[in-house]
């Protein structure tokens, strides 16, 4: 095997790490790439000043019941916020997967509020567009935001098909058994709810594409 | 003569807050906040007593004469009193002092009474943050220069009255 | 000690059987609440996904306008649903806190108006049910006491963590203690308080079958004759995805889910209407269990 | 502006430290310097990198008689630090040692400020202070008190009993006082000691016995101390001693009586064996226990409980020893000195109700284990579990109740050891596949790491990752009827269910639960977690804040053997370093009153706590006895007509202080 070294310094320029070859991946990360301040700056975004205090146990990870889905662990999450690795960060599955149980915020024994860390991390995916573009997910929040701003109050029915429709129509129809047998124990609505002073709603959500990236 | 609050009040005034720390606790809480690298505001100034219960009222109400913003007695917790109940007399004498301090027009919040046993460093460093933030909402108190203003105003009184008597003898 | 009450807006359409229970079994043991006024959605899980302040600004709208409602005194919130009560919570909490959410938070409520003082306490059923009105008063009231029915309390995750402060966060007693009261027989069990993945049945849904089917298959295995929800979310995804794990995971799952408050109703003696059982999927069988209360001083 | 008479011109020598960086990093120590040199009074003032080093002292004392000081000010650390050095070098350089004044700009200033500017202002404010007060300062003689050479010890674990033989041995008498029925102590309860594995009984009864028939050491157990007068040289102690319904004289500790009592059967929990056994209302904790001498559990006892025992006990009893009419007794001793090693506690592994202890059978602590692997435990030491089964797969858990905010914080330094130790024992009798789950090994002691080596050589798992649950909820078919531990494994990034039939859980150390009541008791401090606070943490580690009271072993902090008999020693050495000088230096910080000035008002009368006021009703003057006095000074504040003073901390000094800290105009003193 060939060692690359001529490339190596161009990595060193552009952040790709991880490189194809014939049997073998080459994986480094140069300090460079790194964006240094990410861990400080989602720490104070978050409450979770402790964050920097992880001690890398892996409770949370231990604790998460969606920890075997996830690409990487909360633990490394945490490590790699902490450490700079952005863009691993913000493109991960983990953040989106975290279904806010908050199991590993009481558990954690240095307090870091990790559920509010996973939000920073989400809410900093997708204001930076990091996200995957047809993950669910992050759409179902993105529908269920607009769908409140509107009313001040959600529809089930009308989020679920303003999912689909984004996300994958085909499975509306995977699901539309199921919808039928909730509607037909009045269990699905269309009538729209919404709240009456639906100006004070719109005063308070002003800034709807607000908040400042990190 | 100006304090330094009067001095800098122009440009920028920092509250001023005497501490007085009671040897075997706060003061030793003060330490420990030391040797824990405890930031904390450097407002407030510390002298060492032996005891809570050593702290005369006439040292409070003397470093608001002469131009502390705040005032701050440390002591043990009750009970933990190193000369058994020292502290338990500063309580009472406070309490007294408060109700002074409230007719002579000095905010409530300008004087703290607070028990902080040697094991709280971190209690070191919330009351004087705390404090030296309330007293900074409350300004300046400026007593010196207060004096001054009520020493000028009676000179001028007494001018007038002195002037309309030799006046009426006249 | 009167009430007011937030149903939020899954109570208005996946989990009406909730409501319509919870408001039949607080009108028969005579708790009194009226409804908040004009509330709006908590914001759920989605909000601070998208921005923070206007999470908690929009959840502490319903705490202004409770205040509002009622001049005077701590206000007792009622949320039924887990999302809610976490959402209502968490806010009430972090408002008081972490000042600067306070600040940001009231300058927004500031533009439509209002203000939040901290006068709400935010509490679920559950806690009101158990802690105030009290077990032995429930089960004072009961006409049909449910002997031999074994009992999966299933807490779910938001209701006990982190902010509630009626139970502990991993091994809550409350339901169970609530179901003991009810004639009937808790099982104890170790998932109690296990994620049942939330929304993730909708987006993710390879990771949400598996989690309920976790729950379901364990329930089942520790002999439970019925899964007890305190969630309309718990309790969609445990009762509507049943068919669909055992056609993809080759189960055998079969078990009613019911929100507590219904089997407390049956215990009650109110009707299944009122309780709203017709809109389960699947209706648990009760009748062999319940026992009118002269029966039980025979055996 | 003053106006008291001044004998003589003062002159102040003004030294700052930079204590390396410590102070001058964050302190503009030059700018404090010249500034105090424009102070009236200032005849001297310079920077030095370390004051408190020889050069630094002899600066001081140069300059004395250079520029004939009178007054000394030093301006660097916490003067409960230095304070003794800094006037010892004064007076060497022929002054009074009162005329020294510290101002603390290192703990006070440095440590906790950032804005340089700010904390030079604080600097020179707290210097002026300093220069206004000397002013007032005075020549004072140092008071002495003759040290008892007798000396208390409380607490006859490993650190008592060592430092017990220790002064023992040197010729002084000691009183050791335990509150269980034997010393001992936790060490007793161990197995084996890591890391040389030698038996923990083996190297402990023999100093058991000796402190029993030692002739210098007179030995109380089943007691405790109840109250504590009097000040370091001269200690009151009053001990009770709980009746143990024996006459100890008499039982020579053949046991007959345990053997005869009408419970054939034990019925309550053996505390010696963690619960794990049940013992009769007449027992000796263990076979070794000092003193070899049986009690009675009046809790346990149906003669207490009805009268209406056949006591079959008395009548095996040929010495008469069994008295049940004996009541507790109160014991009055004096001492000079007092050594605290009343040890630790261990945590409740309930508290963390994710591990299942109590409710899953075969989850045990450590302690429990350590009885259950020794020979002489429940099971003769044969690892039998709860349900009666061997362990194939035993997981140790490392870390419960320590390094975890939601319990305790600390480390507990000695579970990675003790888990080592038990993770070899269970191998050992049992060939079972043992998990340790760990955060860090934390083996820094000698040969500690040795130890660690040996260990994984005999292929134990080491697992990092601090596990999140331990349930018996099986998923696979393989899991069934186990318990199941959940974790990180965090080297390798995955999430492990590991089933395993025995559980321990490495439960951390903490303070013993009444440890704020002996604080109190014995007038000294405890550090945030509340164990006892040493004076300083690396240089007075087994002093305390109050004289002549020693701490040793874990009720300082946690510990393991070697470092509890390592403390154990000095704080011998210290009280013996105080015996052997025969007396102590007190701060002449004693009140005085003023006779022109008391107006004989009895004031003062009630509020001294030591009463050390009385009243001339002759003169009808206050007067007080300086013997008596502590130096609280709350007379002095309590007194009407101003004529109480107290000796370093007079009215004026203090007012000079506070005029000194609030003006930055210097005040023309007369």
């Amino acid at each position: 095997m060939q060692l690359p070294t001529q490339k190596s310094v161009q990595q060193d320029e552009a952040p790709q790490k991880i490189e194809k070859m014939k049997h073998v991946v080459r994986r480094i990360k140069f300090e460079s790439e790194l964006d240094l301040d990410f861990g400080e700056r989602v720490a104070e975004k978050a409450y979770g000043q402790k964050l920097l205090s992880c001690i890398q146990c892996g409770t949370c990870s231990a604790t998460c019941p969606l920890a075997h889905y996830m690409d990487y662990t909360p633990r490394k999450i945490i490590a790699m916020t902490r450490e700079g690795f952005k863009e691993e960060v913000l493109n991960s599955l983990t953040i989106w997967l975290c279904a806010s149980c908050y199991s590993c915020y009481v558990q954690c024994p240095r307090q870091i509020h990790i559920t509010d860390v996973m939000y920073a991390l989400k809410r900093e995916a997708i204001q930076l567009g990091f996200h995957p573009k047809r993950l669910p997910i992050p759409i179902l929040a993105q529908e269920f935001y607009k769908r409140v701003l509107k009313d001040g109050r959600n529809t089930e029915s009308w989020l679920l098909i303003s999912l689909y429709l984004r996300t994958n129509p085909f499975k509306m129809l995977k699901e539309s058994i199921l919808g039928l047998k909730l509607f037909l124990r009045g269990r699905l609505t269309i009538g729209k709810e919404h709240v009456k002073r639906r100006d004070q709603i719109h005063a308070i959500l002003e800034h709807k594409k607000g908040g400042q990236p990190l | 003569m100006l304090t330094a609050g009067e001095q800098s009040k122009t440009n920028t005034w920092e509250p001023r807050i005497v501490a007085f720390f009671c040897n075997w606790c706060t003061y030793t809480a003060a330490d420990l906040a030391g040797v824990s690298r405890l930031r904390h505001a450097p407002n407030a100034r510390i002298i060492r007593v032996m005891c809570s219960g050593r702290v005369d009222p006439q040292f409070i109400l003397d470093a608001f004469s002469k131009g502390a913003d705040g005032v701050l007695l440390g002591g043990c917790h009750p009970g933990d009193c190193h000369y058994m109940e020292g502290n338990y007399k500063a309580l009472r004498r406070m309490r007294l002092l408060k109700r002074m301090l409230k007719d002579m027009g000095i905010e409530e919040h300008r004087f703290r009474l607070e028990w902080i046993s040697a094991s709280e460093g971190e209690r070191i460093k919330t009351v004087i943050n705390e404090m030296t933030e309330q007293v900074r909402t409350l300004g300046p108190l400026g007593l010196p220069k207060k004096f001054e203003e009520w020493d000028t105003e009676m000179e001028v009184l007494e001018r007038t009255v002195n002037g309309k008597e030799e006046a009426v003898h006249a | 000690m009167k009430y007011l009450s937030y149903p939020g807006c899954s109570l208005r359409s996946t989990g009406r059987a909730y409501e319509e229970s919870i408001v039949a079994v607080f009108k028969a043991l005579e708790i009194e609440y009226e409804e908040l006024k004009d509330w709006n959605c908590c914001g759920a899980t989605s909000y601070v996904s998208i921005d923070e302040t206007d999470a908690f600004a929009l959840a502490a709208r319903n705490l202004a306008l409770a205040e509002l409602q009622v001049a005077e005194g701590t206000i007792n919130l009622i949320a039924p649903c887990s999302a809610c009560y976490l959402v209502l919570s968490k806010t009430e909490r972090y408002l008081e806190d972490y000042p600067d959410v306070r600040t940001n938070v009231n300058a927004k409520l500031d533009k439509a108006g209002l203000h939040y003082n901290g006068r709400v306490e935010v509490r679920h059923p559950l806690d009101v049910l158990v802690n105030d009105y009290g077990l032995e008063k429930i089960s004072k009231r009961v006409k049909y006491p449910l002997k031999g029915l074994k009992v999966a309390s299933y807490y779910g995750c938001q209701v006990v963590r982190p902010f509630a402060k009626f139970d502990h966060s991993h091994y809550p007693v409350t339901m169970d203690k609530l179901v003991q009261a009810l004639g009937a027989e808790p099982v104890d069990w170790p998932l109690k308080t296990r994620c049942c993945g939330g929304s993730l049945t909708g987006t993710t849904q390879e990771a949400g079958l598996r989690l309920n089917r976790l729950l379901l298959k364990e329930a089942q295995k520790r002999g439970a004759d019925i899964m007890l929800t305190c969630c309309p979310l718990c309790q969609h995804n445990l009762e509507c995805y049943q068919e669909r794990i055992n056609r993809i995971y080759q189960e055998e799952i079969d078990i009613p889910v019911a929100y507590f408050t219904q089997l407390i109703g049956v215990a009650l003696g109110l009707s299944e209407k009122e309780l709203g059982m017709q809109r389960l999927f699947k209706k648990p069988s009760l009748e062999k269990f319940m026992h009118p209360k002269g029966e039980m001083a025979h055996a | 502006m003053h106006n008291y008479e001044q004998k003589e011109a003062v002159r102040i020598g003004f030294y700052i430290c930079h204590c390396g960086h410590n102070i001058a990093s964050i302190v503009d120590v030059k700018a404090v310097a010249e500034y105090v040199k424009s102070l009236p009074g200032v005849v001297v003032s310079c920077e030095y990198k370390y004051m408190c080093s020889d050069p630094g002292q002899e600066l001081i004392q140069k300059d004395i008689h250079e520029h004939s000081l009178n007054r000394i000010i030093v301006a660097s650390c916490s003067p409960l630090l230095h304070e003794h050095t800094f006037r010892t070098a004064v007076e060497k350089g022929g002054l009074n040692p009162y005329y020294f004044q510290m101002v603390n700009i290192r703990e006070d200033v440095s440590w906790v400020h950032t804005d340089a500017k700010a904390a030079t202002e604080k600097s020179k404010d707290l210097a002026r202070a300093a220069v206004q007060r000397v002013f007032h300062h005075k020549a004072l003689e140092t008071k002495h008190v003759k040290i008892h050479p007798d000396v208390l010890i409380v607490g006859g674990g490993i650190a008592g009993i060592h430092a017990a033989l220790t002064l023992a041995n040197s010729g002084k008498k000691v009183f050791l006082v335990e509150r269980q029925p034997t010393i001992g102590g936790h060490m007793a309860m161990f197995d084996k000691t890591f890391p040389t594995l030698d038996c923990a009984a083996c190297i402990l009864t023999p100093k058991m016995s000796q402190v029993k028939n030692h002739p210098n050491i007179t030995l109380w157990t089943y007691s405790e101390v109840t109250k504590v007068d009097g000040y370091v040289g001269n200690y009151k102690i009053t001990i009770k001693r709980k009746p143990r319904y024996i006459n100890e004289e008499l039982c020579v500790g053949c046991m007959d009586c345990i053997e005869k009592c009408v419970y054939k059967e034990g019925k309550t929990p053996d505390e010696f064996n963690v619960g794990l056994s049940k013992r009769k209302p007449v027992y000796i904790p263990f076979p070794q226990a000092t003193p070899q001498i049986v009690l009675i559990d009046p809790e346990a006892c149906i003669e207490f409980k009805s009268g209406r025992c056949k006591k079959t006990c008395v009548e095996a009893c040929d010495r008469k020893a069994i008295d049940f009419n004996q009541k507790e007794e109160m014991k009055e001793i004096e001492v000079g000195t007092i050594i605290l090693a009343t040890g630790y506690h261990t945590f409740d592994a309930k508290r963390v109700p994710f591990y299942g202890y109590g409710k899953y059978p075969n989850v045990y602590t450590s302690l429990e284990v350590e009885r259950l692997v020794n020979a002489s435990g429940p099971t003769g030491g044969e690892l039998i579990l709860r349900d009666g089964r061997h362990p194939k797969t035993v997981g140790i858990i490392h870390c419960v109740g320590s390094r975890d905010k939601n319990t305790n914080r600390w480390c507990s330094r000695t579970c990675c050891m003790y888990s080592l130790k038990l993770a070899h024992l269970l191998k050992e009798h049992t060939e079972a596949e043992v998990y340790n789950f760990y955060i860090d090994i934390r083996a820094a002691g000698k040969s500690y790491e040795e130890f660690y080596d040996k260990l994984l050589d005999e292929n134990v798992h080491f697992i990092r990752g601090r596990v999140a649950e331990v349930s018996d909820w099986a998923v696979r078919s393989s899991e069934e009827g186990k318990l199941i531990i959940r974790a990180e494994d965090t080297m390798i990034g995955i999430v492990r269910r590991i089933p395993v039939d025995m559980v321990v859980l490495a439960v951390g150390m903490e303070p013993q639960s009444d440890s704020q009541d002996v604080r109190r008791l014995f007038n000294i401090s405890c550090s945030t977690e509340g164990f006892f606070l040493e004076r300083h943490p690396k240089l007075a580690p087994v002093d305390t804040f109050t004289d002549g009271i020693f701490i040793a072993g874990a009720c300082q902090g946690p510990k393991d053997i070697p470092d509890s008999v390592a403390q154990a020693g000095a704080a011998a050495a210290q009280a013996l370093t105080l015996i052997d000088t025969g007396e102590i230096e007190l701060e002449p910080n004693t009140a005085f009153v003023v006779q022109d000035d008391c107006s004989g008002c009895r004031t003062c009368l009630t509020i001294c706590p030591y009463n050390a006021i009385s009243r001339d009703e002759a003169k009808q003057k206050a007067f007080i006895n300086e013997a008596l006095c502590k130096g609280c000074g709350t007379c002095v504040a309590a007194c009407p007509s101003g004529a109480i003073k107290q000796n370093l901390f007079e009215d004026e000094m203090i007012f000079s202080e506070i005029n000194g800290l609030l003006e930055n105009t210097p005040v023309v003193c007369c």
